[in-house]
C-alpha cells in the first residue's frame, strides 16, 4: 500500500511541474491562492525526473510535463487518473540572437542559417534529451537544413540554459521557446517557425492516481478554465 | 544581504539538512574508512569502489537509484514502510539522505588518511597501560586521527550544502520541504533576469561554508595543532 | 635487598622478527633480573614479548608464577591483561595528552586496589612536576624519558619492563630513578626486567643477569 | 559488456578529459594546499573558502561562472582569443577545465591532511644535511605527503568523471567534443525507456573508477605502506 | 691525540625555548669539546642553535672561525650552509628511504670534496653493512642509533655536533664507535660537540669540557 500523501490543514496540492513553466505557474497558483484557496506546492524540476518520481509512486497530486512523451509513460503504468489528461497550452518554436543584432531569418525550406551563424555555434536544447531540442532538430530537418549545421549544434541541459548561451554572446544564434525568449531581455527573436515544420508543442495536465488532496481536481480545471489560460497566455504560451 | 523570508526559510533548510546528514553519516564514513585503512578481508577494492560510487556516477543517476530504491514499493522503501511508517520520498529526511551519500566518499577518504598515519606502536603501548582495543580506541585512535574527522566533516558539509542533483531528483523541488540552497539557486537560473537572486542565494551558502570552516579551524586549533608529532 | 624467591620470569620462547628467527630463554631468580647482549639481538622483542605486543613461535613465558603465554596449552593473554608496566626504549609518550594525562592514562585504567602510586608521588620523585601541562613534543630527552618511566610506574603494574630507561638522564637524576626502581621493587615485590649497557647500571641494581 | 563504437568514443573521451584536468591540476592543487597548511599569511581563510566554493555552489552555478567568464567576450575569454587565438568554449579543453575546478577541493583537502601530518623535524634534519629549501621539499616533504596526493588524485579522478553540471553548462553536450559519460548518461535518462543504456554507461562509469583505485593501490603499496611512521 | 689551536667552538648567546630563556657560552678549545649538564638544562637547544634550526635572542657562534651567526652583524647562516654533521637525540632517520638512502642522503647533497668518506668504509666501521636496503622502522634502538651516525658523518660535515650518540650501543660497538669518533677528529681536524651523561665517556674522549 502506498503512504497517502499527508493533506496537513492549509496545505495545497502538491504540483509537479515542468521547470520551464515556472513562472506562470507561480502565478496560476498566486491567483488561485487570492481567491481564498490553500496555495498549491509547487515544485519544478525537468520532466524526465518529476515523471520518474510519479512512477515510483511518490504522492503527488497534479503533473504537468512539458511533452507528451513522459505523459505517455505515465500514463502507461496507469498512474494518471481516468478522464483527467488535457492539453493546458502549447508553444511555438524561434530563433534567438543576442539583443543587439539586427539579423533577420525567415524559416523556409533551405533558409541561410548556416550562413547566418558564421563559424558560431547554434545553441539548442539537447535533441536527444531536451524536448525543445527535439522538436527544433525536427523542424530544421523539416526545412531541410539539419544536415549542415549539425556539427554546428550546441547542445544544452534545458533550454533556458541555451538561452543562456546566446545571452552571453557564447552562440550567436539560438532555437528556443517563443516563451523563453520573451523572458529574456538579453535575446531577441530574429526567426518564427512556421507552425507546420514540427509537432504541436504541448503541455499536458494531468491529476494522478495517488492524488488525495481534495483541492487536486478543482485547481486543475482551474488551469483549463479561461481565467487560468489567460494567465499563461500573459507570458507567451498559446491557449485556447 | 537581505533575504525574503522564504529565503531565510531555504537557508534554514540547508543548514539543517547538511547538518545533519553530515552528523548522522559521520559514523558510518569512519566506519567505512576504518575498514579500507586496517581491514585486510577480500573485496576491500569492491568496498572501496562502493564507497566512491556517488562521485563517479553523475549524482541524476544516485537520486534517481535512490528513487528506486525508497519507492513505496522498492526494496527498502516497503520496509521502511512496513515496520516504521516512515517514507523519504519527497521529505526533507530524504534531502538529507541524498546530501548523505554524495558527501560520504569525501569523508571516508579524509577520514581514512587519517587513519593510515596513526602510529600503530602508540596502540601498543596503550594495550599494555591496561586499555583494552576498545578504550585504546576511544583514548588514543580516534583522538589522533581528530584532524581526518574535522576535515572530512567540513568537505562533507561543503559538499551536502551545494548538492543538486541527485536531491532534486529523489526529493523533487518542493518549497519547505526539500527546497535547498541549490534547488532555489536552480529555480531562479530558469527564470531569466533573476541573476541578482542567484548571486544573492550563492552568497548565503558561500557565507554558511565560511562558517563552517572557520568553526573547524578553531577546532583544529583547540585540539593541539602542530603537536600530532610522535616524540 | 630482598629477594623474593619464586622465579619472577620464566621466558623460553622463538622468537620471529622480519627473517630473523631466535631462541630466548630467560630464568630471572626475582627481584631485577638485568637483560644485557649486542644490539640488535633481540632484548626489545623479548620484552616485547612479554608485554603481550610479539606472538612467539612457541614456547611460553611466565611472570611470577602467572603463565601469559604458552603456545602448547594455547594461553595468550592481551597485553591489556598481563599489566606489564612498560618503558619503552623509543618512550611511545601520546603526544595529543599533556604530560599528566599521559601520566594518568594507565592510572586510570587500572582498577581502584592497582593504583598504589600517587601522580604527585611519581612527579615529584621524578622532578617532572613542572612538567605537567606540556605536551610532550615540548619536552627535552631526558624530561620525556622521565614521563615515560612514570607512566608505567603509575598504571599499577605486576612487573617492569624496563628498556633502556636511564640513557637520556644525568647522572644526579639517574641516581634518583635508580633509588626510585629499587624502592618500587621491594615495597611492591615487583618483578623487574631491565635492559641495559650500561655495566655499572646493572652492576649495582640487578639480582640476576641474563645474557642474551 | 558490449559498447557502440560511439559509446566507446563517450569512455574514451571521459577518460581523457579526467586524466588531463587531475594531471592538469594537480600542481596547482599542492600549492594551494601548502599554502593552507604552511601559511601564516591574512587571508588564509578566505583563499580556504575560495577553494571550497565549487563543492559549496551547485555545480551548474559554477558552469555559468565559468561561461560567462570564458564567454568570446568574457573577461578571460577575450583574453585568451587575443593572445592565443584559443577558446574553451564547446572544446574538450573546457570540460577538463570544468572537472578541474570541480575535482580541486578535494584535492587540496587530502594533500592538506598529508602535508599537516609530515613531522617538521625530519625537514629540519635534512636542511643540517645539506639540503636547502628546495632539495628539503623534494626529498623529504613531498614523498612523505605522497599517500595524500595519491588520495587527491584518486578522489579527483573520481569526481571528474561524475562531473556532469559544470560541464554541460559551460561546454555543453557535444558529441565526440565534450560528451562526456555523465553527459550521454545524462541524455539517455531524460528519454522515456532507456534505462538500460543509462545502465550500461554507468556501469563503465564504474569500472573506470576501479581500474583508478586499483592502480592507487598498487601506487600506494609500492610506495612502502606501513614505512611512514617516524623512529 | 692532535690538538687543533684555534678555537673550535666560540658560542655565546642567550636561547629562548617555550617561556625560558637562558644564556649559553661555550668556547672549546679544539678537539671534542664535551657539553654536560642536567636534563632539560638547555643542551640540545644549544646544537640546535649551532646547526641553525634554533635562532638565538642575540649573540654570536662561530665554529672553527667561521662565523654562523652574529646578531649584531645580522648574520644568520642557513643550515644548510653551516654543513654541520648533526646526530640528533631523536635520530629523525628518513622513513620513507632505505638505510642506505639514509646514509647518502648528505653525501648526495655534499660537494664532491667533501664526500671524504665512503659508505661501505662507514657502513662497515658501524656494523650497519647488512642493514642497507631495509627501513628504518625494522631496526633497533641501537640498530637505527648507528645509522644516525653514519648518516652525519657521510654528509661531509665541517663540525660533528653529536646529542648523546652512544646511549643505545653495547661496550663493544661503543668502544668502535668512539674510535671511529676519534680517528675522523684526526685525521679531518673536525671540532666536534659532544653531549653526554656518561662521566667515562666524557673522560676518555673531551679535549675541553663545558658545564651548561
Ligand atoms: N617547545 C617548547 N616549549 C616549552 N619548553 C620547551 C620547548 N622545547 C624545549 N623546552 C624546554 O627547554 C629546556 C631545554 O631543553 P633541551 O632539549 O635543550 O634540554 P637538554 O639539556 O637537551 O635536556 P636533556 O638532557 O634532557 O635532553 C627544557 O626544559 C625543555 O622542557
Ligand atoms: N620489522 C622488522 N623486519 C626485519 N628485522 C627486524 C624487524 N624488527 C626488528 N628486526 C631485527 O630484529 C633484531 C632484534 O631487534 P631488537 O629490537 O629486539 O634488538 P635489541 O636487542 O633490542 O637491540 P638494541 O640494543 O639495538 O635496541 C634486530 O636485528 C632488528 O634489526
Ligand atoms: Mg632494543
Ligand atoms: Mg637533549
Amino acid at each position: 500500500t502506498a503512504p497517502a500523501a499527508e493533506n496537513p490543514a492549509g496545505r495545497g496540492p502538491l504540483v509537479l511541474a515542468a521547470a520551464s513553466l515556472q513562472e506562470s505557474m507561480n502565478a496560476a497558483a498566486d491567483r488561485w491562492a487570492a481567491l481564498g484557496h490553500p496555495r498549491p506546492v509547487l515544485s519544478f524540476a525537468a520532466s524526465s525526473a518529476l515523471a520518474r518520481q510519479i512512477e515510483a509512486h511518490a504522492p503527488a497530486d497534479l503533473f504537468v510535463s512539458a511533452d507528451e512523451d513522459w505523459m505517455d509513460d505515465v500514463a502507461r503504468a496507469g498512474l494518471v487518473a481516468p478522464r483527467t489528461r488535457a492539453r493546458l497550452v502549447t508553444n511555438a518554436l524561434v530563433i534567438v540572437a543576442p539583443a543587439g543584432s539586427t539579423l533577420r531569418l525567415y524559416p523556409a525550406p533551405g533558409f541561410a542559417l548556416m550562413q547566418a551563424l558564421a563559424g558560431g555555434k547554434l545553441a539548442m536544447g539537447d535533441p536527444a534529451a531536451v524536448p525543445a531540442g527535439r522538436y527544433g532538430k525536427a523542424a530544421l530537418e523539416r526545412l531541410g537544413v539539419w544536415n549542415q549545421v549539425q556539427g554546428q549544434v550546441a547542445r544544452a541541459e534545458n533550454v533556458r540554459a541555451a538561452l543562456a548561451l546566446v545571452a552571453h554572446g557564447a552562440a550567436p544564434l539560438g532555437v528556443v521557446y517563443a516563451t523563453d525568449a520573451r523572458a529574456e531581455p538579453g535575446v531577441k527573436v530574429v526567426g518564427v517557425f512556421p507552425a507546420g515544420s514540427h509537432a504541436p508543442i504541448t503541455y499536458p495536465v494531468a491529476r494522478l492516481t495517488s492524488s488525495t488532496h481534495p483541492d487536486a481536481e478543482k485547481f486543475r480545471r482551474f488551469l483549463l478554465s479561461a481565467e487560468g489560460k489567460a494567465i499563461f497566455r500573459r507570458f507567451g504560451f498559446v491557449a485556447h | 544581504m537581505l533575504l525574503s523570508a522564504q529565503e531565510w526559510g531555504v537557508v534554514a533548510l540547508s543548514a539543517k539538512v547538511s547538518g545533519v546528514a553530515i552528523l548522522g553519516v559521520l559514523p558510518l564514513a569512519f566506519a567505512l574508512a576504518f575498514a579500507l585503512a586496517r581491514g585486510r578481508f577480500r573485496g576491500r577494492v569492491l568496498l572501496d569502489a562502493l564507497v566512491h560510487l556517488p562521485l563517479v556516477l553523475p549524482p541524476v543517476v544516485i537520486g534517481w537509484m535512490l528513487l528506486v530504491a525508497f519507492a513505496p514499493a522498492g526494496p527498502i522503501g516497503a520496509w521502511l514502510w512496513r515496520l516504521f511508517g516512515v517514507t523519504l520520498l519527497f521529505r526533507w529526511t530524504g534531502a538529507a539522505l541524498a546530501a548523505a551519500i554524495m558527501a560520504l566518499p569525501l569523508m571516508v577518504r579524509a577520514i581514512r588518511l587519517s587513519l593510515e598515519a596513526v602510529d600503530p606502536r602508540l596502540e601498543q603501548a596503550a594495550r599494555t597501560l591496561g586499555a583494552g582495543p576498545w578504550a585504546t580506541f576511544w583514548r588514543v585512535t580516534l583522538p589522533l586521527c581528530a584532524p581526518g574527522i574535522v576535515a572530512g566533516a567540513v568537505l562533507g558539509f561543503a559538499r551536502s550544502l551545494g548538492e543538486f542533483g541527485a536531491t532534486i531528483t529523489f526529493v523533487s523541488n518542493i518549497p519547505g520541504e526539500t527546497q535547498t540552497l541549490p534547488l532555489a539557486i536552480y529555480a531562479a537560473l530558469q527564470v531569466p533576469g533573476s541573476d541578482a537572486t542567484v548571486l544573492r542565494l550563492a552568497g548565503v551558502a558561500v557565507l554558511l561554508s565560511v562558517l563552517a570552516l572557520v568553526a573547524s579551524e578553531l577546532l583544529a586549533r583547540r585540539q593541539g595543532g602542530k603537536g600530532a608529532h610522535v616524540l | 635487598m630482598s629477594f623474593d624467591p619464586a622465579p619472577s620470569f620464566d621466558i623460553d620462547v622463538v622468537l620471529a622478527r622480519g627473517q630473523l628467527e631466535f631462541p630466548v630463554r630467560v630464568a630471572g631468580g626475582g627481584g631485577i633480573t638485568a637483560l644485557v647482549g649486542p644490539s640488535g639481538q633481540g632484548k626489545t622483542s623479548t620484552l616485547d614479548a612479554v608485554a603481550g605486543l610479539l606472538r612467539p613461535l612457541s614456547g611460553h613465558i611466565a611472570v611470577g608464577g602467572t603463565v601469559l603465554f604458552d603456545a602448547a596449552r594455547g594461553i595468550d593473554l592481551p597485553p591489556e591483561r598481563r599489566a606489564a608496566g612498560y618503558v619503552f626504549q623509543d618512550l611511545r609518550l601520546f603526544p595529543h595528552l599533556s604530560v599528566a594525562d599521559n601520566l594518568l592514562f594507565g592510572w586510570r585504567q587500572a582498577a581502584p586496589e592497582r593504583r598504589t602510586l600517587a601522580l604527585d608521588e611519581v612527579a615529584g620523585f621524578l622532578d617532572i612536576a613542572p612538567l605537567l601541562a606540556r605536551r610532550p613534543h615540548t619536552l627535552s630527552g631526558g624530561e620525556a624519558q622521565r614521563v615515560a618511566i612514570g607512566r608505567a610506574l603509575l598504571s599499577g603494574p605486576r612487573f617492569l619492563l624496563m628498556d633502556e630507561p636511564l640513557t637520556a638522564l644525568d647522572p644526579a637524576r639517574r641516581e634518583g630513578v635508580i633509588a626510585l626502581i629499587a624502592r618500587i621493587r621491594d615495597a611492591f615485590a615487583l618483578p623487574v626486567l631491565l635492559v641495559s649497557h650500561q655495566q655499572d647500571e646493572v652492576a649495582r641494581l640487578a639480582d640476576a643477569v641474563v645474557e642474551i
